[in-house]
């Protein structure tokens, strides 16, 4: 049930000489929320893209929700246990629809035609989209449509979820909408995966990657992750706002207790200080 | 004054049923070498304000007037706004079409009359100016370069015009960390060099960190200007209007609410930890 | 990147057709309008790069669906409009498969110069069967396939082969002749 | 623009905005052969005066049902000229070089344009009174037979949605590149023929290359889902055509025998 074991994956794509991913190890718990960081081209989309076989395995072992990928008899259990959200809201929809939409997954598993409306309306209602089947996808918001893919996603009830940068192309309040369907997400059971660059949305994980030019260079809870601000930099990213507070004032000479993930926690810190 | 907007109004699809108003009544004026953003919720009419004031779309009702010269008026020679207005898409590098990088930011120096010399110079500066390695990429194919060097070619093209003004729509929007920190860099030291520069965005960090001036609109009025530090002061506003504020603003916000005196204008992480050592050291002098 | 997949083609297809449709609209709305036949361009592209059934589609489908919303070509003239869109689709997709010459750009252009003139005498041959057997001359065909169209044409050939290796450059459709891992390029 | 597709469409309640959209296409490939078979005088009082009523049960303005007729005019006119012109007739009026003009030439040109009129009449009710939608849906459910002869029928109705799925944000798109380019400098509106045509690559190639991205992406995310062709897939549910749209084909299947067998 929804864990992720996988050794050594390394991968290259046809046009390129160096490896997209150089011996990843990665090992996630089921029903765990994880955040896989690293900025553009570090490989994290590649590797994720492992998980239900898109890509082919070409060195390495990855067993994902118990099926070996590699396995090509297992091919659609796998694609059915991992669903996966893409990063632009635009180019996820097969149907002018949104219920035909959401339908497009179930059809592909041959469920019988009488039991397909009811899980569509089921996927729909757990984003918050009830009653949205006869709508235009084209004329909703970017956070309405992301949340709609997600749906046709979820009407699968897969084991685990890989969110591909699904926010990335968002404005702020699409972004709070899909972060708060993670989360319930992961409240019910299923095991969550974020791809994303952006390190606050990796604070409410379970479990932070950080990837850099195709390695896996630190792996841990946010607190020993996001805390460490040379780590973060050197995958290129930026420590979060708080982290980089606590570092800066201790070069200033003042020592805060722990060094805090949230501005709330900074704010706690601070009043203890005075 | 670079952009004096004057009693702007637009409806979409006028005479149809599906008629709305985009924008009611907006005037501002912006000064030249300023640096100003403008925030505004998802079809609050901020992309019509911008098609509007790069004449890109006529305008119907009021006026906008660039240099002090009205662009709608019969007879104005758009070529000579093309030169000294840059606009820049969101998503800019889907414009790139041309067989190497060189040609196509030369793209907009077509017609402008200058020399091959003159143009390679330009060119060259472009490319530099945005950080690509010129010697490395002037000869290769835009469309095979990374997502984040597409997105610099895109923005050299603009910029080898050499605008006086320059337009630039959510152009944060898909950069990792250290692409924005960079394009910012490039922003700031640009309008350093006299360009005014009008950057609508939602990423309220970024225009905390570079933009002097807020512009917000809400429901296609301008429901408030002035100082940025000023406009994100109020948080309350800020969100009835539906729009965060940067992450030093909220925790300045936080630390206040906690009996820390930490000023409230405050947008970017350069001021937040000054102020908050300050306070720190017991709200004696800075 | 190795082959296609039947479902990337699949889509690439339907995005084409979606052009056929778009494309038309878009030179409409800056005057260039249908002298420089839009429609024919996605279907070209479709052919070449996709092979001849999803060009065979895409040159059905393209016109109809376009006819179907807008009445655009009149569902009048889709019949011939069809036959000569999909004889291109099928023609430069069989061609791109058949003719191997290890230069891109050769490959691309008898694949493209053949299916524009086999789809040219076909749909003139179709006109004339259905509209007026017997008495569709050879200048009517001559004045409205060749003589009006020839902006469209002229296009056509300086457009389409540099679009296919934009594709590639981009790396949406796989290269051609890959270079090898030695480094000698082959275009 | 970028709204939803309405087509043509003119929302109604007549007897043909009411018909099975199936029985609708498929009688007006009926007719379209039967104006075809068309040859005589008699002949074509009948058929146009079936077409009138047709015209008239669905209820559109006159000017709205005939509006593409009236738009093409000039184009009829270079269709009666070129066969006024040059009909190969045994008994010319006058005859110069291969420029004849003849009865049999008149008559023949009448003939093509009264063909195309009467076409286009019936194109016009049957895209003004059936949603695009509709009729896409009836066009695929009328090509189900095709699977007989090989034809992959679950894909290529896979593929037309996602044809029509793609157009508002294609439209979208290339208006927007249109304007980005403007905004560069590019002229597409001004100047002679050879110029605009050099003006279109700054718009054609950013494009393609946008739609292609969008359909790599999109498929990957279908195979994601687990689409893996059109045969895999549940069933359509179809529902019988009703009796009033068999009605309607066999009127019309009538109406190309008698053209066949009587005039």
């Amino acid at each position: 049930m929804g864990s992720i074991a996988g050794k050594q994956i390394t991968f290259a794509y046809g046009y390129d000489d160096a490896p997209t991913l150089n011996g990843v190890d990665i090992s996630v718990k089921p029903g765990q929320l994880v955040a896989i960081l690293g900025r553009n081209g570090c490989g994290k989309s590649t590797l994720v893209r492992h998980f239900n076989a898109l890509l082919a395995l070409q060195e390495g072992e990855l067993s994902v929700a118990g099926i070996d990928v590699r396995d090509e008899a297992e091919l659609w259990r796998l694609r059915r246990t991992v669903g996966m959200v893409f990063q632009n809201p635009d180019n996820q929809f097969v149907s002018s629809l949104v219920g035909e939409d959401v339908a497009f997954g179930l059809e592909n598993y041959q469920v019988p035609r009488s039991e397909i409306p009811g899980k569509v309306s089921a996927a729909l209602e757990m984003v918050g989209l009830a009653g949205f089947e006869e709508r235009s996808p084209h004329l909703l918001s970017g956070g309405q449509k992301q949340r709609a893919a997600l749906a046709g996603v979820l009407a699968l009830e897969p084991e685990i979820l890989v969110l591909d940068e699904a926010t990335a192309m968002l404005d702020p309040v699409g972004r709070r909408e899909i972060l708060a369907a993670a989360m319930d997400l992961r409240m019910r059971g299923t095991t969550v995966i974020m791809i994303t660059h952006i390190v606050e949305e990796a604070i409410p994980a379970d479990l932070v990657f950080l990837m850099n030019e195709g390695k896996m260079i630190a792996a841990g809870t946010p607190e020993e992750v996001l805390t460490v601000p040379e780590l973060l930099e050197q995958a290129g990213l930026a420590p979060p706002l708080p982290v980089r507070l606590y570092h800066d004032l201790r070069t200033a000479g003042i020592a805060l207790e722990h060094c805090p993930l949230t501005a709330e926690a900074l704010a706690e810190e601070l009043c203890r200080l005075k | 004054m670079s952009f004096e907007i004057k009693s702007l109004s637009y409806v979409y699809q006028r005479g149809t049923p599906l008629e709305t108003p985009a924008l009611e009544n907006v005037s501002f004026s912006i000064g030249d070498g300023e640096f100003v953003g403008i925030m505004g919720h998802t079809g609050c009419g901020k992309s019509t304000l911008l098609h509007l004031m790069a004449g890109l779309l006529p305008a119907p009702a009021g006026t906008v007037l660039i240099d002090g010269e009205d662009i709608n008026r019969k007879g104005y020679d758009r070529s000579v706004l093309r030169r000294k207005l840059g606009v820049l898409f969101q998503f800019p590098e889907s414009q790139l079409f041309e067989s190497t990088v060189e040609k196509d930011v030369a793209f907009g120096l077509k017609h402008s009359g200058l020399s091959t010399k003159d143009i390679e110079q330009r060119v060259q500066w472009a490319i530099e100016t945005v950080g690509l390695d010129y010697s490395r990429v002037k000869g290769q194919s835009p469309l095979g370069l990374s997502g984040g060097e597409k997105r610099r070619a895109a923005i050299a093209g603009v910029l080898a015009v050499q605008p006086r003004h320059l337009i630039l729509d959510e152009p944060t929007v898909g950069l990792d960390p250290m692409g924005r920190e960079a394009l910012l860099e490039l922003l700031v030291k640009l309008n350093r060099d006299g360009m005014t520069i009008l950057m609508v965005s939602h990423d309220a960090d970024s225009l905390g960190e570079a933009a002097r001036r807020l512009l917000v609109l809400h429901q296609g009025h301008l429901a408030a200007d002035g100082p940025i530090g000023q406009v994100f002061a109020d948080m309350d506003a800020m969100a009835d209007w539906g729009l965060g504020v940067s992450q030093s603003r909220e925790a300045a916000g936080l630390l206040a609410r906690k009996g820390l005196e930490v000023p409230q204008d405050i947008t970017s992480y350069r001021q937040l930890l000054p102020a908050v050592l300050t306070a720190l050291k017991g709200g004696g002098s800075p | 990147m190795e082959k296609m997949s039947a479902v990337k083609r699949a889509i690439l297809c339907a995005a084409c057709i979606a052009l056929c449709y778009a494309l038309p609209m878009a030179f409409h709305a800056f005057g260039a309008g249908s002298v420089f036949l839009p429609m024919h361009i996605p279907v070209f592209i479709c052919g070449l790069t996709c092979g001849w059934p999803y060009g065979l589609l895409c040159g059905i489908a393209g016109p109809a669906i376009s006819s179907a919303l807008t009445n655009m070509p009149p569902v009048a003239m889709l019949p011939t409009m069809v036959v000569e869109l999909a004889v291109y689709g099928v023609v430069s997709g069989i061609l791109m498969q058949i003719v191997r010459t290890k230069r891109l750009y050769v490959d691309l252009y008898i694949s493209l110069v053949v299916a524009i003139l086999a789809g040219r005498v076909l749909a003139g041959m179709a006109r004339a069967l259905i509209f007026a057997a017997g008495s569709y001359s050879m200048a009517a065909w001559v004045s409205g396939y060749l003589v009006t169209s020839w902006p469209g044409t002229l296009i056509q050939l300086l457009f389409i082969p540099s679009l296919v290796y934009a594709l590639m450059q981009a790396r949406l459709i796989p290269q051609r002749y890959p270079k090898t891992k030695t480094g000698d390029r082959k275009v | 623009m970028n709204s939803q597709l309405t087509g043509q469409y003119i929302p109604g309640t007549s007897i043909m905005h009411r018909m099975d959209a199936r029985a609708k296409f498929s009688g007006f490939l009926l007719l379209i052969a039967a104006v075809i078979l068309t040859g005589t005088i008699k002949g074509y009082l009948l058929t146009i005066s079936f077409i009138l009523i047709i015209a008239a049960l669905s209820k559109l303005p006159p000017e709205i049902a005939t509006g593409s007729v009236r738009r093409m005019l000039p184009f009829f006119f270079v269709v009666f000229l070129l066969n006024v012109l040059f009909f190969e007739s045994e008994t010319p009026l006058w005859q110069w070089g291969i420029v004849t003009i003849s009865i049999d030439g008149i008559a023949q040109g009448a003939n093509i344009l009264l063909r195309i009129v009467l076409i286009l009449i019936l194109s016009n009710v049957l895209t003004l009174t059936t949603p695009p939608m509709a009729l896409m849906a009836a066009i695929e459910s009328l090509m189900s037979p095709l699977r007989f002869i090989g034809v992959p029928v679950g894909d290529v109705s896979m593929i037309l949605s996602v044809a029509v799925q793609f157009i508002p944000t294609l439209l979208r798109e290339t208006d927007d590149i249109r304007t980005a380019q403007t905004a560069r400098g590019a002229q597409f509106e001004s100047g002679k023929l050879l110029d605009r045509a050099k003006a279109l690559p700054p718009l054609l190639t950013p494009i393609f290359l946008s739609a292609f991205k969008r359909a790599d992406e999109l498929a990957v995310a279908m195979e994601a889902r687990g689409y893996r062709g059109g045969k895999h897939r549940t069933k359509k549910a179809s529902q019988p055509m009703p009796v009033s749209g068999w009605l309607a084909l066999l009127l019309c299947a009538a109406l190309c025998a008698l053209q066949i067998f009587l005039f």
